[in-house]
């Protein structure tokens, strides 16, 4: 049990809050704002990943993951816009 | 041209940083690669890029990041002190503020700049009109009160970006 | 009040500010898969995620991810052509999938060129495969629009 | 991180203040009433909370191959994040989802009143509206 564990177990206690208001969520807007959080919380993971392991694997994957998360909110929130993909 | 160039520069270096190894073979692909993308990204009108290369802009932007964070950590004890106060005192509302900003480039900045800031979320940018969403509209004048702490930035993202 | 095709001029002008830097990201990750993480896989989904990017934020006529939504299937095939013949080329050497080109020092960028080229196809077959998937649900939205009715 | 120097401690300090604003941002997440609110305050706690762990990871490290990648990666989360908060809010907006009932203005309503009709296959407010 050292300090970056105690970081990684409030990050995932951050998540689960996340979690409950995708699931609670009463608009479809809350679950898009949802998941976009959930994405950058991690990015953040990934970055607590590298302090304790030390290699460079998850900053790559931490690069990859905002842009996934990045494209899959305009997607979302185009389609809550009520216009299809490509308009 | 200039455009061009820019955006090659910017291209290279980032493929640098992520590759972050100096091996001639490498270095020649990703020169190759980083120009063939700023080719191809020639139709998107970037009129930013070659105004970043100048060396007093340049300056601009570094001193522009910290005078920003200092803005975004005052944003976030506010809001995190609405936050966990028992009875939540916020007093939502959209304003309507103008900018006098103008290219599109120095606007979208100053949007995001505001949206990172003290209580404020950039809704929509409609010519010069920005709709911003706040998280306690004051008592009285509000629209001015917008209009002041937007006019902080603009003099940053005038000397930036115009 | 709708501003010409796309998403909102703020969406516009950061896709433009980061369209290029993500290709090149993509090609990087590609290129240095057999020595960091990542590979042809990551650098597919990667570019992929940058034309599916540029759909959203500029419409589908404009952009380059327009211009490569004619060429997907080409380079969809190119990907695999490409895949198979570093494969096939292996009987020159005795078998299939062995490494025909020479070694060089291990732990640099040019040890194993194979593998490098590997990854570029496999880059191409990815990248182009995600986005025909993208493009697949937004012809089948259409269908569904046009059968019930809707404009 | 296993011995105690000044890197170490500035580092883990840093990142303490990043996982604090994280969970912060998620708090409101919960807590506020509307979507807007929400978005406010989660985006901008979040992001500040990611951007500082990323920042730790730079403390520690330094300017060597993972604290450019850092670098690049607090690029683009500084760059993508405020951006998918205002497509976001605009969406929710054009959908029809009204501000919380206690608001006390709303301007962009009172200007796109008539200027635009509700986009194609959207609900009508009443049915989105909680």
């Amino acid at each position: 049990m050292t300090f970056l564990h105690v970081l990684m177990a409030s990050l995932v206690v951050s998540m689960f809050l996340c979690l409950y208001r995708v699931m609670a969520g009463p608009t479809p807007a809350d679950r898009t704002v949802s998941v976009d959080i959930l994405g950058v919380l991690m990015v953040g993971f990934c970055a607590v990943l590298t302090a304790m392991t030390g290699r460079d694997v998850y900053m790559i994957v931490g690069v990859s993951w905002s842009l996934l998360s990045f494209v899959a909110t305009l997607a979302l929130a185009k389609h809550l816009e009520g216009r299809s993909f490509d308009d | 041209m200039f455009r061009v160039i820019a955006t090659f520069v910017f291209a290279f270096l980032v493929y640098l940083a992520v590759t972050w190894s100096l091996d001639p073979a490498s270095v020649l692909i990703g020169a190759a690669a980083s120009l063939a993308a700023a080719v191809a990204m020639r139709p998107l009108e970037l009129e930013v890029a070659p105004l970043l290369l100048l060396p007093h802009r340049l300056l601009f932007a570094v001193i522009y990041v910290p005078v920003l964070l200092w803005y975004v950590i005052r944003a976030n004890l506010d809001v995190a002190y609405r936050v966990i106060h028992p009875k939540l005192p916020i007093r939502p509302g959209i304003v309507k503020a103008r900018t006098t900003l103008k290219t599109a480039a120095a606007r979208v900045l100053l949007a995001n700049s505001i949206t990172l800031t003290p209580g404020t979320l950039t809704v929509d940018l409609v010519g010069d009109a920005l709709y911003i969403h706040r998280i306690a509209v004051p008592e009285k004048e509000p629209e001015a009160e917008m209009q002041r702490s937007i006019e902080h930035f603009e003099g940053f993202i005038r000397r930036i970006l115009e | 009040m709708n501003d010409g095709p796309g998403m909102s001029l703020i969406v516009r002008m950061v896709s433009r500010w980061l369209l290029g830097f993500v290709f090149v990201y993509g090609l990087g990750v590609a290129l240095f898969g057999h020595l960091t993480p990542g590979g042809g896989f990551v650098g597919g989904v990667v570019v992929a995620c940058a034309l599916v990017m540029s759909i959203l934020a500029f419409g589908g006529k404009q952009g380059p991810g327009a211009f490569l939504a004619r060429a997907v299937t080409t380079l969809d095939a190119a990907g695999a052509l490409m895949f198979l013949a570093l494969a096939l080329f292996g009987y020159v050497a005795g078998c299939f999938f062995t490494n025909w080109i020479a070694r060089g020092e291990p732990a640099t960028f040019g040890s194993t060129w194979f593998v490098i080229l590997m990854n570029v196809a496999i880059l191409v077959k990815v990248g182009a495969g995600a986005f025909a998937g993208f493009l697949a649900i937004v012809a089948f939205g259409h269908i569904l629009d046009a059968e019930e009715g809707r404009p | 991180m296993t011995e105690w120097t000044f890197g170490t401690v500035a580092a883990a300090v840093v990142m303490a203040a990043g996982a604090l604003f994280n969970l912060l941002g998620c708090i409101g997440l919960v807590r506020l009433p509307d979507v807007y609110n929400r978005v406010q305050a989660s985006t901008k706690c979040v992001t500040l909370g990611t951007l500082l762990l990323l920042t730790g990871v730079i403390i520690l490290f330094g300017f060597g191959s993972m604290g450019v990648k850092a670098l690049v990666c607090l690029w683009f989360v500084a760059m993508t994040s405020p951006t998918a908060a205002h497509a976001i809010g605009r969406a929710a907006h054009r959908s029809g989802i009204r501000l919380w009932e206690k608001s006390v203005c709303d301007e962009y309503a009172k200007d796109r009143e008539g200027a635009v009709e509700a986009p194609a296959g959207s609900p009508p407010a009443e049915e989105v509206a909680r």
